[in-house]
Formats: C-alpha cells, structure tokens, sequence
C-alpha cells in the first residue's frame, strides 16, 4: 500500500498495465517524453521505449482513428486526450467507428480501447477546459463511461478499462487530481494523503466497471453522484443533517441500476448532482430510470442539481459549479415535500 | 527527381496492348491470366447484383463499373496478412483475394448466413480473413485507422503491412488529413491509396483537388513518395502496388498513391448521374475499358483468344449464377429469412449489459 | 395554397429566403448543380447564382466552420449535412464555435446559421444512414434544435430557423419526405397530398420557434414525439382506443415546457416516444422535466418508447424501429396501472 | 518556380542589420520606429500580465516573447475591416491596430469592464473593431472560419481580406486541412499564416512537421503560393504580408505563408518547460531577437539611437503600468469585482429561453 495522489493511481494503473501487458500502448498529445500536461504518464517512456510510450501530432481524431486501427490489430491503446472539451474532433472516430466495430464487423473486429480526458471544472479553465461532455458518451451504443472519484478507484477502474473488450471513455474530474474537493473553494485544499481513499495498492488490481459504491448509507435521501460531486453530496448531506444515502455511480454505462432502484426504494426521495450542463445531461437518464422504475416508493420528484445550460464561465465559476449551497437547497427542498 | 511523379501518369500498357516502360512489371502469364477473369468475376457479381436490387431483393448496391483493375491488381500484388481498409468499391479486393461470392451476396441480401447477421447495408462487409477491413459508411475513417494497423504492426516487428483506400472525393474529409500526417511523422508501413474516378456522386474531382494539379500532389506536401498511375491499367497498378509494397516491407515507410479512373456507372442504385452528367460522358473516357485492355495485351502476347475470352465470360456468368442461387436458398431481404431480431441485441458490447438485456426482453425476442 | 411535399416545402422554404434576403447562402455536398441527393436543394443554383448556392467538397466540418466564419462576417448560411449520421466531423465547430460565438465574444460576434439534415430510419439505411442525433444537440447550450413532421410546418420553420439569430439544427426526418409514416412498413405509403398538412402556402410565413403543436386532443395521456412518431403516436392511440394527447414538440430547444406541463397536469399520465436509443436520448430529458414539474399530478409511471440502445440494424429495422405495438403496449401500460 | 519558396526561407535583415535581396520593402521611417515601438509595447504588456498572474490577480496568462515581429508588422501591412482569425499568441495584432492596452487588461483580470464579462479565460480575446475575431479555446477550429469569411467577403464584391493564424503544432488539427482545402477550391482572398515557433507545448515542431521539411510545403500539395519567411524579421514579415494582401485584393487568391520563430518563454503560465527542452535552447536560437534587429536596423539608418530606445523602453514601461493600474481599478480575478453573475446567462440565446429564465430564478441572480 501506498499514499497515491490520483494522477499517481493513474499513472499507476498504466504502469502496471504496461508490465503485464506488451499489447498496451500509450500515446497522446505531451504524454511521452514529457509525461502529459497534467504528468499521468510521467517517467512511462523511459520505462517501457519510444514504441509504448509517444507523443501525437495534435489531432485527436488521428490519435483516437489510430488507436481504432490499433485495436482492431490487436493492440490495447490507452489514448489520452489533453482536456475532455476536446475530444470532440475524434468524436466521430469514437461513435461510429470504435463504439460499432464488433457490431457492424459481425465480431471479427473489436475496439478495445481507452480514452483518458481530464474533465470538469472548478480550476478556473473557463468555456474551454471545464467542460462535462459524459452524457454525449452514454447516449452512444457501445461505448463505457467510466468517472472515478478518488486514487483507490481510479487505478482500479482504469485497469479494469484496458483490460475490458469494449472501448471505454475514462473521465478523470480534474479537480480532484491532488485532492477530494467539496466545493468550498474558499477553504484549503484537502490533499488525497488525508484520506482513506488515497492509500493505494501498489500492484495489480481492479474495480469492476458497473458497480456504483455507497459513500454514505442513509435513510432519508438517495444521491446520486460520481466525480467531484461525490464530495460536494457529502459535505451538503453533513451540512443540510439530511440522513442521505450517497452512492457514487464510478461507471455511468454499464449503469448499476440495482443498486439506484434499491437504494431509492428504500429512502423514496432521490436528489441527483452533477457538473454537466442539465439538458440532456446523464442526470436526465438519471431522473427517467428513477421515475420509471422506482415510481410507487416516491415521495417527492426527483431533483437535479446541475452546471447551468450555458458554457462554463470563467469569473463566475462559483456561481455555476454545484456547489454544497445548491445542493444543500435541493436536499431541503425533497425533504420539505415529504 | 521524386517529386514529379505526383504530376505525371504512370501506364505500362500502350494504345497496342504492349507492356512498355520502366514500369513494365514481371508478371507470369497465369498471373495475367488470372487477373483478367478475376475483373471478368467482379463484372459479372456486379450486373448480378444491380439486377437483385431492382428486383427487389435487397435495398442498395453499389458497383465497380470500369474501376476493377484497381482493386483487383492491387490485390495479387500484396500478400495474405497484409490488411486492406477499403471504401464500398473495392469488392474487387474480395474476389482476387479469394472471398467465395456466396458469402458476399449473403451480406448483400442480408440473410441467414450474413456474416454480418444482417446489420449493414449492401456492401458494407467485413472480411477480416481476407484481409478486408469492416466498411464503415462515414467515408475517410478507415484511413487513419489503416494508419494505426501499420503502426501496431511495426511495433510487433511484423512485415505486414496495411493499405488505406478512398474515393478522390472522400480526400476532403478531415480523416484523409490525419492518415496523411500520422503517416510522414510515424512512416509506418502503409500504402495510401486514392481512387481518382473523378466523380464523387454528382460532384466533379475539381471540387475535391482544388488549386491543386493532381492528388497525388497531396502527397507531396507531407514529404510523402507519390505516384499517380493509370487505374485502368492493370499492369501498371500491379507494379505501382509491388513497389510501394516492397517499399513498406523494406522499413522505408509510407507511399501515396492515385489511380485515375472513371465511375463508369451510377454512384449507387438510390443514384441516377443523369441528372447530373452528360449521357455519353462515360464513353467519351479516354482511359478505356480495363478488362478490354488487359485482354487485348493478353491476346497480343498470344496467351489468350477472342474464344476463350468469349468461353471465361459465360463460365463465370454461371459461376456467379450458381452463387446467387445457392445465397437466395439462404434468403433475400425483404423476404426472409433472417438471422434471429436477438442478433440486434448482441455485439453490442462483449457482455450484455442489463440495460440491454432488460430492453431485449422488453423486444420479446 | 399548393400541395407539397416536404421535400418541395423544404425547398420553398430555402427560395422564399432566398428571395428575401441576398445574405442567404446555401451549401454543402451536392447542393448545387445537382439539387441534393434528396434533391431539397433543386433549382435553387439555376435561380440564384453560384455565389448563393453552391457544392462543397466533402468535409463537414469545413462546410460548418466556412459557415461559422460566413455568419460572424453576416451572411445567414443554411447548410445540408447529407445525412445526420454524417453531422459528427463538423460537431466541433457546432458545439465549441457555433454554439458559443456570441457568449464568448460578449455578442461581438454571432452565428446565425442554420444546419438542415435528413435524420431518423425506416428507409433499410441500417446502421450510417438512419442516426437519430438530435439528444447531441439540444445536450449544447446555445444551438437550438428543431424537428418538423410536415410540409406546412417544415416550411414555416425553416424560414423562422433561417432568420433566427441563433445556430439552429434542423432534423429532416427522411422516412416523411414524401408522405406521413404511421409505422405500418407492410402497408401502402400516402404521400402528402392527401394530408392536411400538405397544404402549403408559396410565400414568405413562418411557425414560431419553441412552440409545440397540438395533434389531438385528449383526456388520458399525453404523448410527447416529434417528427415521424407523430403519426405513430396518432395510429397507435386509434389502434389502442387510448383517448391521448398528442403533442408535437417541434422544437427540441427551447422547448414548450408549459404546453407539456398542462397537458400532463391535465392527463397525469404521459408516453414519450423518439427513434433515437434510449439512454440519454431526447426522451430522457422529457421524462425528467415532466417527473419533476408534474409529479403530484402523475398516476402512472412517464414511459420511454425509443429506439434500442444498439446501432440501427439493416435487415431487423422494423424490429428496431418503435412503431405502433410497441407504443400501444406503452399507451397499455400506463392506463393499466392507474 | 514559385513551389521551391516553400522550401526557403524569406529574409531581409542581414546580420550587420542592413534590408537586403528582392524582398526589402518600401516602408518609411515612420513605420519602422512605429514597429519597434509596437514590439516594445507587447513585449512590456507581457511582462506585466506575467507578473499579475504570479501575483495571483488573475488565473491565466500567455506571452509573445521573442515572436513580436509577426503579429507587429503583419497588422500593420494591413487594413482596417480586414479581420484576423488569431490564436492566444497573436496579442501583437491588437497593439499595432492601436486597441488600448487597459480593455485587454480588463479582459486578463475579468473585471467589471472586460468586453467579455469574466467569461473567457484570460487571452481569450474578440475584438471586432479592431480586426479580431474572437478566439476559441480548441485549436485550429477559426482556420477554416476565417476561409469562411473571406468568401463570404468576396460574395460582396468588397476588397477586404482575412487572415487565419495557426501554430506549427496546431496545423496537425483537421480544421487546418479543411481550411487550406476550402481555400484551394474556392480561392477567396484569405492569407493563412502558420506560426512556426518550434515548440508546441513539449512537442517539437517536427512532430507535426513529419517528413515534409517544412510547413509551407503543406500549401503545395493544395497548389497555393506558399511562402517561407523569417519571422524575426520584421521587414520579411512586412513584405511577406504585403505581398500576399495585395495578391489577395487583386483577385488571386489565397496564399500561406509559414513564419520561423521561437518560443522564447514558457508555453503559458501554467507551464514550466525546464522538464522537457534544455535551458540555454532559447539562447542558442539562431533567428536572434526581433526587437533587437529590428533596433540595429533603425540605428544603422541613422533614424534610431541607443538613448531614443531607453528612453522608449522606460516611456512604454510607464504607459503599460498606467493602464494596469486604471484596469485594476476596475477589478481583479480573485478580488473582483465582476460583471453581475446573471450576465452568465445572458448572449447564450439572443433571447433567453423559458428553460434558462427559470434557471437564472433558481441562480437567484
Ligand atoms: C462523413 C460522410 N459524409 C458524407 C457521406 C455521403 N457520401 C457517401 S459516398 C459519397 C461520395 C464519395 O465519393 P468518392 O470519395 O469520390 O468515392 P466514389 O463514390 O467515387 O467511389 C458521399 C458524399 C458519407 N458517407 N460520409
Ligand atoms: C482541439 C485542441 N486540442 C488540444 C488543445 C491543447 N493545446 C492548447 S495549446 C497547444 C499547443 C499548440 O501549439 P502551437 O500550435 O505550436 O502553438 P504555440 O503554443 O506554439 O503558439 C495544445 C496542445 C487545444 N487547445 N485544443
Ligand atoms: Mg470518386
Ligand atoms: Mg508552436
């Protein structure tokens, strides 16, 4: 065991990947020699060679078309994309090409590939470095997602991606890099040695994709969350003294659905968080299976808090991050319709 | 200097039939032989084909009218292993390459035995055994990704190599740029072919090359070796495709390479070009027929007749005949049978998730 | 008054504004000289001129961005995309310029463009040609998203989408080109002109952006759709002597949330139906909205028909497609339970 | 043969500082000590903003250093309503086209007076009077829009040109093909400039370079004029870009131009590159410092003194703490103040829909 920061479980889990592994590839725009803006992959050229280890030209539907390629022959690549926001030029690589290549190959091609994007806000990154694109994943067959929220799942699941069959969009929320942040921007930062979640194995394991944790078991409210929102839920629960069960998704596809319809069954009231903006975002998806198959337990709507529908702003970030405030209010408010 | 021959044409054959040149390839005369019933196979699978679409018997087709000794020459001067990722006109790679018709028109009429259970369209196979990359119907994406099978291979230390295919039009798509690119910074083992058949549904190649002289031109602006090499000369596409091969297997990286042709037909049958090219345009093409060609430089070698040419057409007209009526046994697609609606279900993912298994449940099939 | 059919609605509605306004350009692949693959565009290069409409080469994200740059200089481009499936290479432009222009220029800059696309199955298209994108869309702060079932419609909005200030995507469901598609495939095709709504005027009016249309009055339920599963939705509640609502939204984005609310406040039961998969599609933001606004209201759980959540198939497309069983035995389902 | 300009390089100040060869342009003396003042004054804002982003006043910030002669002279080769389709590098347009230094301070510290009300990050500029469009933070996406609005120009008949800006590195992005492409077919009066400082991020520029020896070359497989040019080199730059203007205006089209540099200073604030390019690379660069050449020229003409430039130097360091001091009158990142937190969702829609009414309620702003 071993204190990890998350961009050292992530780099770990590469680390160990690639041991085991001569099929897995890393490559992206810095990562090689320099080891990545955000220093993911620092120190994995020099370990594994020029040939496991690369940095691309900046284009991310070249980087994610060659991991296709690669994939198909054999290879496991795990791309990274610098910042989330821009991943859309390799958008159509991933939908139609990555996500349909069993389907469409009748199985004689697959697409086991990992693509790696730091995402979220909170870092001042402004409309074009703070961005949620999640649900734009979700809502395409034959894609994973996968948002972590802390250094022990984040290497586990990130394992557990490169070795899945099926291309796996990993989320890493950016501001929890060195630490859990609940939202009070304007208190000190809680680095991951203080808690129980950066203390990390230092060999191979993993987390199974499509199993949600509980963070908090609770009686009265269920939270659903994943990334930074799972810290922002649990200093609102605490500060709100709502007796909430949060449970952090980790995977948001495969989606733990038995774990959602048990949980809101048994507290009837559902509050659901997150960064993205709320039209059409994963919380949608959220609210409908939540009021499709948890209706009769229901004792007040489901709400959502969520980044407004307008892009990330810079000198307002607090004002559009979910902070526990909004959060708090949506507690309240499920809790007042009893 | 290396340069010039992105503006240049290469031929081998001449107006006679000869082999002339320094691109006169060597080639058996079981080789030619084999290469002219191989485009005879690709015609005859087309006319076929065309025709079960307008009987009704599936919904698309798209042919290779008058650009088969592309593919098809292409296809003997590479060897097995090596993987294509072709556009939806390069059926030739299939035929040449061995595929049994019967299993191409099974995918067309999208039947029981489809290897594909009756997912994609007419044309969009996928023939990883014959070294045929899944079509993908957002055109230039197999492009890059011919790219990053060339570099897998490479770090395997392999001497296989990979073959980008696109349509001349399609080189506007971004996806042709990436391959491009990727390909002079990593030179990997490609070879990136261009099918310059000069009309991209109803758009002219000007539309698509711009300032530009040639496509091979593209090349150049990426320190790429280019070629641009008559499309409608089997001969020299054979010995375009040995050398780039040669090239590729040698470690000295990626070629570039444009075939001029004509699309003599539709662009597909949802397609009538009359509405937007000249009725006699496709006769007035001066690159002329590639199965005329390669037959008149066999009969002017003395390996071939006007009688067994007149014999190979009919035998493979029957062939292909037979194929049709032994993939009809396995069905046609608007009348059945299929391959099981649970079949939607599946390859989704490697494992069905819940979602999917509570939806397929909810189909009730 | 003449008869249309939605392709020649379509098609009015680009000459009128044309007509109007020399600053409408129309573009993309085989727009011009050839009128479109769905020929929308006919005629309209032979009565304009070159300059106003025109072939691109095939790249769509230069056909978005040389339109982004075109309306920020203050043309008013109307652009094909020959298939929504093909929409994915120009998303970036759409979601990160487009959507953004006059948000990140403090209004200095806007894009009032407008991107017409064929959209949606039912026409053996099999998995690239029959791509229901429109969640992708409306998931965007700052585009708008519009979905027309009809020629009268079709044409109304695409000259109010013309002179929106705002990016707009504009979903053609191809499988009602010619003619209402109520699902029955064995059944013979009407073509429009037997239709009301086929009914169309030659010149200059327009149907407001946002505003849904009511296509039948009912008691029991409420069926939210749009584009063709407005007539699916209208066989459906015949076949299954079900007294619905049937609302055609339109417009995804904005979206007439007050018309959706009274009429579930009215009916307190509501069925959505799309074509798009499931997870995270348009329906789910729908189920969301009414389960929030409309709780106390609701009898019986908000029902998703959609589309599966696999790539649209070739051979097994009525299978996939959600036609009229597959939504009575919804229209079934939440009448039971009431 | 205009393609081989590709593969030189444009220079016009020798090492003694003398305008020398074909390319020396007509430019008074006046403008030159304008150049120079330009450059000083970009170079002092740098320094500044640097400075206030170490002192915690705002979030973000990016520098120019050592390639303030491209953006300098090329704005003023220019004319107003031509529009710039700049990157964040390109602060140097802003300040030849006389924009005050104090708005775009307001822009750095997203105070109550930016134009952009704090959404942006800093450097994310638009400013359409003074010929910038705005910028957007995913690379390369303004190259193909400012193709766009040249056409769209030339539509009106009016002479106006545009410019798109590129980095080396970003010219591997896709919208830099569809750009170079669009401007190929359609030849709008555009001038795409390639800003080749030979780093992007931690990436040298042969990463996107590739097998091509140079960027400009990539104009050549699209048969555009392409120019090479020193851009350290303020008259070669001048040149470059009046030459290629009055192409553009005179109907001909389109031409790219690669400017060699350097990226003397660090990617942006939130970079260090001491952990990837060796520390004393930036003093062996061979191009020299633009300032600085550009100084020895006007000296060796006689039109410039060591003192004139103190006292230059000292004035502008004035005139920028000036404006810094009025900017931060009207607020600083952390500080504040700031625009009112609705303006977040205002110009989302021209007018704000019902869904983000009720949000702003819920914002309670
Ligand atoms: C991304 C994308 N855009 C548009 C299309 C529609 N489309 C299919 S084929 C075609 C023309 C391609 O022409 P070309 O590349 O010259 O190939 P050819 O048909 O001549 O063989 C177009 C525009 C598509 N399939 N994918
Ligand atoms: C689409 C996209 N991908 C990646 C990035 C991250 N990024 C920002 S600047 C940069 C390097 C650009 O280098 P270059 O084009 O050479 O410009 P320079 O910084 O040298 O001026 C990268 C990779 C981005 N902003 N957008
Ligand atoms: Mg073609
Ligand atoms: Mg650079």
């Amino acid at each position: 065991m071993a204190r990890m920061t998350m961009i050292q479980a992530i780099r770990s889990a590469m680390d160990v990947a690639m041991a085991r592994d001569d099929n897995v590839v890393v490559f992206g725009e810095d990562v090689g020699f320099f080891g990545g803006v955000f220093r993911c992959t620092q120190g994995l050229q020099e370990k594994y060679g020029k040939h496991r280890c690369f940095d691309t030209p900046i284009n991310e539907s070249g980087i994610v078309g060659a991991a296709v390629g690669m994939a198909a022959y054999g290879k496991r690549p795990c791309v990274e994309i610098q910042f989330a926001d821009y991943m859309y030029p390799g958008y159509d690589q991933l939908v139609q090409d990555a996500a349909r290549m069993r389907y469409r190959s009748g199985g004689q091609f697959e697409s086991p590939l990992v693509v790696r994007m730091p995402t979220g806000g909170g870092i001042f990154g402004g409309v074009n470095h703070s961005q949620s694109p999640e649900a734009l994943f979700a809502h395409v067959a034959g894609l994973k997602t996968v948002i972590p929220s802390n250094p022990y799942d984040a290497k586990g699941l990130l394992i557990a991606s490169i070795e899945d069959e099926d291309p796996v969009m990993f989320l890493e929320p950016k501001r929890l890099y060195n630490g859990p942040f609940d939202g009070h921007h304007d208190r000190p930062v809680t680095p991951w040695s203080k808690h129980a979640l950066g203390e990390v194995p230092e060999d191979y394991y993993t987390v199974p994709l499509g199993k949600a944790a509980i963070r908090r078991e609770g009686a009265e409210v269920t939270m659903l969350v994943y990334g930074t929102m799972v810290y922002v839920a649990e200093a609102a629960a605490e500060e709100a003294g709502v007796d909430a069960e949060i449970i952090d998704l980790r995977t948001l596809l495969p989606l733990d659905m038995e774990a959602i319809e048990k949980s809101v069954q048994k507290t009837g009231r559902c509050v659901i968080v997150h960064e993205a903006t709320r039209t059409c975002g994963y919380g949608a998806e959220l609210a409908a299976i939540v009021a499709e198959n948890c209706f009769y337990h229901l004792e007040s709507p489901v709400v959502r808090v969520t980044g407004w529908d307008t892009p990330y702003p810079h000198a307002h970030e607090w004002d559009y991050f979910p902070g526990p405030a909004r959060v708090g209010a949506a507690l309240k408010k499920v809790m007042e319709k009893a | 200097m290396m340069r010039e021959l992105a503006y240049r044409l290469i031929r081998v054959l001449d107006a006679e039939g000869r082999a002339v040149g320094p691109w006169a390839p060597e080639i058996s005369e079981e080789a030619l032989r084999e290469g002219l019933r191989d485009m005879l196979k690709v015609r005859a699978y087309d006319t076929r084909m065309t025709m079960a679409q307008r009987q009704g018997k599936t919904s698309f087709y798209m042919q290779a009218l008058g650009e088969e000794a592309i593919a098809c020459a292409f296809a003997r001067a590479l060897r097995p292993g090596d993987m294509h990722f072709p556009t939806y006109r390069q059926q030739g790679l299939l035929i040449a390459n061995g595929c049994p018709v019967v299993r191409l028109m099974n995918q067309i009429y999208s039947n029981t035995e489809d290897p594909l259970q009756g997912r994609q369209m007419p044309v969009f196979y996928s023939e990883r055994d014959y070294g045929y990359f899944s079509i993908s119907g957002n055109l230039a994406s197999q492009y890059i990704q011919a790219v990053g099978w060339a570099m897998a291979q490479a770090m395997d230390g392999k001497d296989g190599l990979s073959v980008g295919w696109i349509g001349e039009g399609a080189t506007a798509e971004s996806d042709f740029y990436s391959a491009m690119l990727f390909a002079s910074t990593y030179r990997p083992p490609v070879i990136l072919n261009i099918v310059n058949n000069q009309w991209a549904i109803s758009s002219r190649e000007s539309l698509a090359r711009g300032s530009s002289p040639t496509f091979a031109a593209r090349g150049v602006g990426f320190g790429l070796p280019a070629l641009r090499v008559d499309g409608n000369d089997y001969l020299a596409v054979y010995a375009a495709a040995k050398w780039a091969a040669e090239r590729a297997r040698a470690g000295l990286g990626p070629t570039a390479i444009e075939f001029l042709t004509y699309r003599t037909g539709a662009h597909s049958t949802s397609d009538d070009p009359s509405a937007y090219r000249p009725k006699n345009d496709s006769e007035a093409w001066p690159l002329g027929d590639p199965v005329d060609r390669l037959k008149q430089h066999l009969i002017a070698q003395d390996i071939w007749t006007e009688e067994r040419h007149a014999q190979a057409v009919a035998e493979i007209d029957i062939e292909i005949a037979e194929a049709q009526k032994q993939a009809e046994k396995n069905g046609t697609l608007h009348d059945g049978p299929h391959s099981s609606p649970a079949t939607m279900f599946e390859d989704v993912y490697k494992e069905m998730p819940l979602h999917l298994r509570r939806q397929r449940q909810e189909a009730g099939v």
